[in-house]
């Protein structure tokens, strides 16, 4: 389960950042979602520039870990749209594996592609849809457990 | 064999589309007239065969013979009538007329988005399909 | 570069391009009509353009008859029609004891695959197109219904119902002069 | 296989004979509740089924009686409006008798004047010179066969579509025509016929066709 | 094979479209246009990012156009396209001899005249997908004589 998720349009503005509910430092999680952003443009243009090696892996919109933390782990996703979707795990949390991971973005990325569908929705704007949110708040803590305190 | 001529109408009796392709003989009317009198014709044909007929139908008024020509009449479910005259040596074509509506008229007025229905039909591919698909007929014979 | 194939879901894919046309069609009467009524009335309109159309390619597709009671037309519409165009096969329900109005239960409507109503549109009919359809389609086999969503999973109902009822049978009209 | 019936009309379109031999008629009476499931709809006197079937009831199909008392026209023979009789609630359950639409003698006057000016036009819209009129019909249910001679009598056969001899049996019909009708003193021409003899004869060839194939 | 119905009632959906906004009072036919390529722009925007969404990673430029005018124009219109050229300087040319939603209406000259409304929506298709891939361009559709159909792609570089 994840404490933030956020979704960075192409342009690197947040489309939706959903935090854990009783989270108490919310900015701050506005700002490692930021922080992370660096690290994806970093990531992404060094998978560009390597064209000897053409793994798969390279390939795929997961980016894996993006950095460490003492408290959290950041992980990073990005669509061939560059949207950039972050989901922020607390490093307490050891039973998450990556594949785990991996699905929660796949989840995240098709119910994005639903959003820009709808014909409601005006591309570039923030995300409102409930369908969207329902989604996110699925993979979110529903609490904080009171053993971890949260500290940055 | 000759196809003589052909003639479409929509379900209200306009005349959607005609062409001759063999004719030796007028009718000595105008066209509307003569478009009329055809489609009443038929008309009159379709009730006279309901009222007479000792059983339970559906497709109705096939065609009809005369010494020196046939009529091969199809109305599709939503009531075009196609019209077509021939040599009487046309047998039953009841599944050529169906296709000339499903392949030609379908294809090429309906599926045609600057064809209105109902109105003459004016499109020229739909007039060279057409030719190809007539022309392309085993009973189909230039003879003039 | 390495050769890529991508191969798509054709069906699916064009299914999307309906439905995604559909969309910008209704997001631009939403533009030029204030109402939702009026709306409404709009899509019923187009749907009514498409029909007349549609049941042209539908009769020679399936080389079917005229239908001969309005049984048969719920079964045609539900596993032919809608089977064929939309790739749903709506459940056949409510029929009122006269056997001229029933209902078409669409547990699964492609057109609103992606849509979520704002709040200020709760009057829009978003699917109002089927109606418009439907009522085209059987007017050209000379049946007049009316056709209209009772309820809508969009709104929030659990089901999308699709209501036809039947008017009149109508008669060929005689060109002037004739008979 | 089977020959329906035997029509011939005069040159100016009159009915002068006419032979049912298929007296095959289609009736159903059935008990029906509230609401009926029907489509019924008035049309030139008679009250018909416009929509709807149900246990061989048919489009087209017409109200014989209600209850038991026969319909004449829109009205039961107690008068009573049929159309209103069957909407009424108060009336079910209600028996409904349904049939073909059989055509009177009226109708079939109508019917032989109708062909008649069918045939006329049909010569006039020929694509080719020197073209007879209507001389074959054909249907999904019945084929009709016409046959003019000289003097412009019309014969006309309707039988099912696959019955064969049709031809043998237009000829036979002119000459028992010629010999039973036209060699009659008492017969006047372009009057209805109306003697045994020739009843007999046009029915032993009706027989003799739908066995044999051959009217002779 | 016989064509899939729901290409049908896509393409009477088009035209209703088409037919209603040029039903619409105004005047200028640009604006007309450019209504229509502003949906298919929405549209193509979309498209785009379902039909990626299980690719794998676009490598470069070249990738997204071979993407574009190859897989998704024959996943849309159920053909290849006839012919596609480019100048290596942002110009691509794609060539269809036979576009779907004109060879029904016409072979030839007859309303070549209506042919701009029922091409607007697909370049706004093309210029939308590229758009959400991050290609900003111009695209436009030239006719000669239907159904054969040149598009064009300038890519905008800024």
């Amino acid at each position: 389960m994840a404490v933030c998720i956020g979704v960075i349009a192409k342009e690197n503005y947040p489309l939706y950042i959903r935090c854990a509910p009783n989270v108490e430092n919310e900015v701050n999680f506005h700002f490692t979602v930021h922080t992370s952003l660096d690290v994806i443009e970093e990531k992404v243009a060094s998978l560009g520039k390597s064209t000897s090696i053409s793994t798969t892996d390279l390939r795929e919109f997961y980016l894996g870990q993006l950095y460490p933390s003492e408290d959290y782990r950041i992980y990073g996703y990005v669509t061939n749209t560059k949207v950039k979707f972050v989901i922020v795990v607390e490093a307490a949390n050891t039973q998450l594996r990556d594949n785990e991971v991996r699905s929660m973005f796949r989840r995240l990325h098709n119910a994005y592609t639903d959003v820009i569908c709808n014909p409601f929705h005006v591309p570039g704007d923030k995300i409102k849809s409930k369908s969207f949110d329902s989604v996110a708040s699925s993979m979110i803590v529903p609490e904080r457990k009171k053993e971890n305190p949260l500290v940055i | 064999m000759t196809i003589h001529l052909l003639h479409i109408y929509d379900r209200n009796g306009n005349s959607l589309f005609a062409k001759e392709w063999s004719r030796k003989k007028s009718s000595n009317l105008t066209k509307v007239e003569e478009q009329k009198l055809l489609f009443g014709m038929i008309h009159s044909i379709k009730s006279f065969v309901t009222k007479m007929s000792p059983k339970d139908g559906k497709e109705g008024f096939i065609s009809y013979t005369t010494s020196r020509y046939k009529i091969h009449f199809y109305e599709s479910p939503t009531g075009l009538k196609f019209i077509l005259l021939t040599d009487i040596f046309v047998g039953n074509i009841r599944e050529t007329m169906k296709k000339l509506y499903s392949s030609v008229y379908v294809e090429f007025v309906v599926r045609n988005p600057l064809c209105p229905l109902n109105e003459p039909i004016r499109s020229s591919l739909f007039e060279t399909k057409l030719e190809t698909f007539m022309t392309g007929l085993s009973f189909f014979e230039d003879s003039n | 570069m390495s050769k890529q194939t991508r191969a798509f879901d054709n069906k699916k894919l064009v299914g999307e391009l309906f439905t995604l046309t559909y969309g910008a069609l209704v997001s631009q009467l939403i533009k030029d009509y204030e109402k939702d009524e009026e709306v409404n009335k709009q899509l019923d309109k187009m749907g009514y353009n498409i029909g007349i159309r549609l049941v042209e390619d539908f009769m020679a597709r399936s080389n079917m008859g005229k239908c001969q009671d309005f049984r048969e037309t719920a079964d045609v519409l539900a596993k032919m029609a809608f089977k064929m165009y939309l790739n749903i096969t709506p459940t056949i329900a409510n029929w009122s004891p006269a056997n001229d109005e029933f209902s078409l239960m669409l547990d699964n409507n492609p057109l609103v695959e992606f849509v979520e109503l704002p709040e200020d549109r709760s009057k829009l009919n978003y699917s109002n197109v089927l109606c418009g359809a439907v009522r085209g389609a059987l007017e050209m086999l000379q049946l007049e219904v009316e056709a209209w969503f009772p309820r809508d999973s969009l709104k929030g109902d659990n089901v999308t119902e699709l209501r036809i009822k039947f008017i009149r049978k109508l008669t060929d009209a005689l060109p002037a002069g004739e008979d | 296989m089977t020959v329906f019936s035997i029509y011939i009309i005069n040159k100016a379109g009159g009915l002068i004979y006419q032979y049912d031999h298929q007296k095959s008629s289609v009736e159903m009476e059935k008990t029906f509740s509230y609401p009926l499931d029907l489509k019924l709809e008035a049309y030139s006197d008679q009250v018909s089924v416009v929509f709807g079937q149900r246990d061989g009831i048919q489009v087209g199909h017409v109200v014989l009686a209600v209850n038991g008392k026969q319909t004449n026209g829109r009205k039961l023979e107690d008068g009573n409006d049929v159309i209103e009789t069957i909407a009424n609630e108060k009336n079910y359950p209600i028996s409904i008798k349904f049939g073909r639409p059989k055509l009177t003698s009226n109708q079939k006057i109508m019917m032989a004047s109708m062909f008649h000016s069918l045939y006329a036009i049909s010569v006039q819209l020929s694509p080719v010179h020197g073209s007879s009129g209507i001389q074959k019909l054909e249907t999904d249910t019945f084929t009709l066969h016409c046959n003019q001679t000289a003097t412009g009598v019309k014969f006309v056969v309707i039988a099912e579509p696959r019955q064969v001899g049709i031809d043998s049996l237009l000829h036979r019909l002119y000459l028992i025509y010629s010999d039973f009708a036209l060699k009659n003193p008492f017969y006047s021409l372009e009057m209805p016929i109306r003697t045994e003899q020739f009843d007999s004869h046009v029915l032993s060839a009706i027989e003799s066709t739908e066995k044999t194939g051959s009217a002779a | 094979m016989q064509e899939d119905a729901t290409n049908v009632l896509f393409e009477l959906l088009h035209d209703e479209l088409i037919s209603y906004v040029y039903s619409n009072d105004i005047d200028m036919k640009s604006k007309q246009i450019s209504i229509l390529e502003s949906h298919g722009f929405r549209i193509g925007q979309s498209l785009a990012e379902q039909l990626t969404k299980d690719s794998s990673r676009f490598k470069d430029e070249l990738e997204i156009m071979k993407f574009v005018c190859r897989d998704f124009w024959s996943a849309m219109y159920q053909k290849q396209v006839d012919n596609l050229r480019t100048n290596h300087q942002g110009v691509y040319v794609l060539q269809d001899n036979c576009f779907k939603l004109l060879k029904r209406i016409s072979s030839g000259k007859q309303y070549l005249e209506f042919a701009p409304r029922f091409l607007a929506i697909p370049c706004g298709f093309v210029r939308g997908a590229l758009a959400n891939l991050g290609i900003n361009s111009i695209v436009t559709a030239e006719v000669i004589s239907m159904p054969a159909v040149k598009f064009q792609i300038m890519i905008q570089r800024v």
